[in-house]
């Protein structure tokens, strides 16, 4: 069960949208996790005392085996079980480091699957966030190569 | 000895055989698809893969990815458990080519054992006895006029690349023999994209009888016995018993030697188990499955022989650890299929199980990868547990059986438990009179 | 399992559904998935009861073995495993019946065990509102007996 | 044979017990304390009865309302289980005088062995080896002085009424001798209410053999090979192993033949067991207990005999249905007792069960009344599971019992599966070098 800690992230963006949306009360709830925010608004007009209030209720989870997380976003995934290779060979210069921008189709890295080359192309142009892999890593199918924005 | 063995399968049996190599010291590799992420054997495992998403093409089939999770791993072996690769020579011929072993026969008895005619002809070569029709593809309507007369009627037209019942019709009279031919083919054309189909002896009242044989590299072959397997649903296994309530032991003497015999001849090198129709005293050679079987347990429990442990240390190169004199049959062993499907309409039943609760104590064992909690995954077959009991007699073993499925508890999803229930107290069951179309009648009338 | 995160289109979308409609608040659940915005408009027309923004959320209940019920309000209990007699004899008047009056520490009936007769005495004084078992009936202890109150 | 058995215990055995019922046709009445009315065993049985409150006193040793249960429901027998009133005559006289049968030895037997110096007196007369030492009570100091000084230091000071370590002193020299004997006498006193002690040889390092015997009430007696219970804490025992990694076939059969025959002598109709001191290949008697033990599946996996099936047999008065020719030892088994305790303090641990998932699969066996939600209760022993695995050899055993309780999954309390793990893997035990000392040592050193 994952530790009782409330995503700050999610509740700035939750204010954001009260506040843009004038909303006074926005709460959601989603596979046994529930968080609710208030603006507070309507308390002003009356009793004070009113919770302006950010509440996330840890609902038990069900008993579920726990899911893995899924990629960050705009991680590139691979589309193989193999070993990554940066470059082209060993000690050439890596295809992409991390700030590069990237054309849509562009060679990012390499996988060797049964001793074939299989190059893997970034997915749209961006810029290269992070790498997250090392060179001559073994990699699983679906496992997150690195992070294009 | 093998040092990492990578297991290219799924559910129970891949958790069958992580347990084997755990108590041979040898490490093990799991690899599997993003819908099996979470299953019991991945968990156990010294090491795990991820091979592709759920589809078995693109995962459990997926040759290329699992030779390649074995090289990035280092795994000096590969065992393809049952079905999936299992069976598939160009597999088990990929393997070999990179430098690791796979546990199983040589690829020419997978090819010469995958096609029916093939198959036949083998075992005929080998002194198999045959169920009597044509000697291979029919040729046209003449042909098969002519064998089909020869044969004696009823006979059975059936697809040669058959399995699974698809492609085969039975014509009791010359009459029907036409239609039941052309429907044959074209079944066997749709299924297998190959319309090629041969005639035999259509048996009425037959029994599912099958040898366990293993060999060794060293010319060994030893038979373990029978099991009985006429206890079928559209041509898949429910329960399976061994010793036969039918067999007598010449009978058995006769038709394990027969069977161990051919397979010396043959030089086959791995777990095997060569299927036959049995009636009226008589054995007809059905096919040969180049692989451990689901239920390989009944005859684990009945020799107390680890046939997976033993399957293992032949493909490593040593000898087997008996002679056909060191085996002995003690007492009796059934293993119910526990699917997850209604037990009356047999739709699958996928989802999350709730509570999981295997039956103990003597006598009992239960092969499953549940857990409370686990969700059986929608996209693969729905053996779900295999519970096995062993007694001193046939009848001690049923009281045991009946004992230890009322101790089964699976929440969440339905099993054909209830099924089982009311199979094991049929009489006819009880008294072991029933053949291959028994229980299709018996789920028909109750 | 989805990140847990908000969709944020469907926020403003439901809250251009609250200005439009003049509705003060939307609540939708789907398939696990709750959401609900409020306006907090209808606090400033009704005395700011912030129940306008209260929701009760059914928590599973943990999954314990069930405990068996309690006796119920009033109830004798039997203090030992035998079989329960409502009168002294076969054949003779019931020691009580429904709507007798029964003072404290009067036999009530008897419990036959290890073939020793066992009289059972009211706890209290009391009318007997009922009796819950049959005349030669086996009882197992705190099996409650009748009801006197 | 019986038509309806009460069995009066609860936990694992209760369930053992209701399972070899089942399995024999026999309908089950389950008596429990209101703290076990959700136990699996009371689920299971056809019939349930609540005879008490929680302690232990005003129920599963509540005679009267045992009996009353027994009576209400018609139960035909009562099986004691282990424990509570299973070795208590006046219960078994009483169960008797009912009418009912108590499944167990005859009262006369319950008393001969209950006494700690009528027991040795008894062995004697019976030609079971005994260690030597005071032929009854000690009289006085002068005279634990004289027998003290006869016997040999190191001597150990007992109580005659005595059990699980109360009462016990070692004296290693004359001058530490007075000492000993008053504290011991103190102990018995407080612990037993009676502070008669008798002097005996103490062994330094003395491995814990026990014969399992079972005779019929038609004069035929048979003993089933011995278990290793050396590895005991504070007098529990915590794990069980048979064969014994120290005795040899000559030994196993001298000592089997001297305990059968002694039964046989002494008409001895159920199961029991004779516990000896085994030192520098001397068998030294300890006691005997007689009734079932709680290691008892070690002997059912390598004799294949149900014992709990036979102990009913012979109770309803059919004669075993083996003889001791039919006796092989087959393979190797181990069993760990799972106590609901902190493995490090050895606490007891009661509490819900969160989650428990047994392990399975080829040889292995699990006798437990847990189940995922049950609450151990704390007014009882804190055995909550009993893991056994079954091997061709004691190194198979080894392998698949390490694979085993890698499995066992039981959450929400503290278990001493830690230990268990811990304790496997210590080249001493792996090598079978430990006697009735080593685990304390082990437990202190690590």
């Amino acid at each position: 069960m994952s530790k009782f800690d409330v995503d700050e992230v999610l509740v700035r963006k939750l204010a954001q949208l009260l506040k843009d949306t004038g909303l006074s009360e926005i709460e959601f709830e989603s596979e046994g996790r529930r968080i609710r925010v208030n603006s507070g608004r309507i308390s002003t007009t009356m009793s004070g005392s009113m919770d302006s209030s950010v509440t996330q209720v840890a609902v038990p989870p069900p008993p579920v085996a726990s899911q893995p997380e899924g990629p960050p976003a705009g991680a590139l995934t691979s589309p193989m079980v193999g070993t990554a290779y940066l470059a082209a060979e060993p000690g050439a210069q890596p295809f992409v480091k991390p700030g590069d921008r990237v054309t849509k189709g562009q060679t990012v890295l390499i996988i060797e699957a049964m001793k074939v080359m299989n190059p893997i192309l970034a997915p749209t142009a961006g810029t290269v966030r992070e790498v997250l892999i090392a060179d001559g890593q073994p990699v699983e199918f679906g496992e997150a190569l690195m992070i294009i924005q | 000895m093998f040092e990492k063995v990578l297991i290219a399968n799924r559910g129970e049996i891949a958790l069958r055989i992580h347990r084997a190599c755990r108590e041979m010291g040898i490490r093990t590799v799991a690899v599997h698809s993003t819908a099996d992420a979470e299953a019991m054997n991945v968990r156990l495992a010294d090491e795990s893969v991820c091979i592709g998403p759920p589809p078995s093409r693109d995962s459990y089939l997926n040759m290329a990815a699992i030779i390649s999770a074995a090289t990035i791993t280092g795994a000096d072996a590969i065992h393809p458990g049952i079905g999936f690769l299992s069976e598939n020579a160009a597999f088990a011929q990929m393997v070999e080519d990179h430098g690791i072993t796979f546990i199983g026969p040589a690829p020419e008895h997978l090819i010469m054992m995958g096609d029916k005619v093939q198959a036949k002809d083998a075992a005929k070569r080998f002194g198999i006895p045959v169920v009597p029709g044509s000697e291979g593809e029919i040729t046209g309507e003449a042909d098969a006029k002519r064998i089909a007369g020869e044969t004696g009627y009823p006979v059975l037209i059936k697809a040669a690349a058959g399995g699974g019942g698809k492609g085969m019709r039975v014509a009791t009279s010359e009459a029907e023999l036409m239609a039941a031919y052309t429907m044959a083919r074209t079944e066997a054309k749709a299924s297998f994209g190959n319309d090629a189909v041969y005639i035999e002896k259509y048996l009425s009242h037959p029994r599912h009888i099958e040898i366990q044989i293993i060999g060794d590299s060293h010319g060994n072959v030893v038979h373990l016995g029978e099991r009985d397997c006429s206890l079928q649903r559209r041509h898949q296994k429910v329960l399976e018993e061994a010793p036969s309530p039918a067999l007598n032991a010449e009978q058995r003497a006769r038709i394990g030697k027969i069977a161990a015999d051919a397979m010396k001849t043959m030089g086959y090198k791995s777990v095997g188990t060569i299927e036959f129709l049995f009636q009226d005293g008589e054995f007809y050679f059905i096919e040969m499955n180049t692989r451990l079987q689901i239920e390989h347990p009944v005859t684990e429990m009945i020799t107390g022989i680890d046939l997976v442990r033993e399957q293992i240390r032949v493909a490593s190169g040593a000898p087997l650890s008996f002679k056909q004199s060191d085996v002995t049959i003690d007492g009796h062993a059934i293993e119910c299929r526990i699917n997850a499907e209604d037990p009356e309409t047999f739709l699958p039943s996928p989802g999350r199980v709730t509570d999981f609760h295997a039956a103990g104590g003597l006598g009992v064992r239960v092969d499953s990868a549940l857990y409370s909690g686990y969700r059986v995954p929608p996209n693969y077959d729905s053996l779900i547990a295999k519970l096995v009991v062993h007694g001193r007699t046939r009848n001690e073993s049923l009281m045991r059986l009946r004992r230890a499925l009322e101790e089964m508890v699976i929440g969440g999803i339905k099993t054909n438990i209830p099924l089982h229930s009311r199979l094991i107290a049929a009489p006819d069951f009880i008294n072991g009179a029933y053949d291959i179309r028994w229980l299709e009648k018996f789920v028909a009338e109750t």
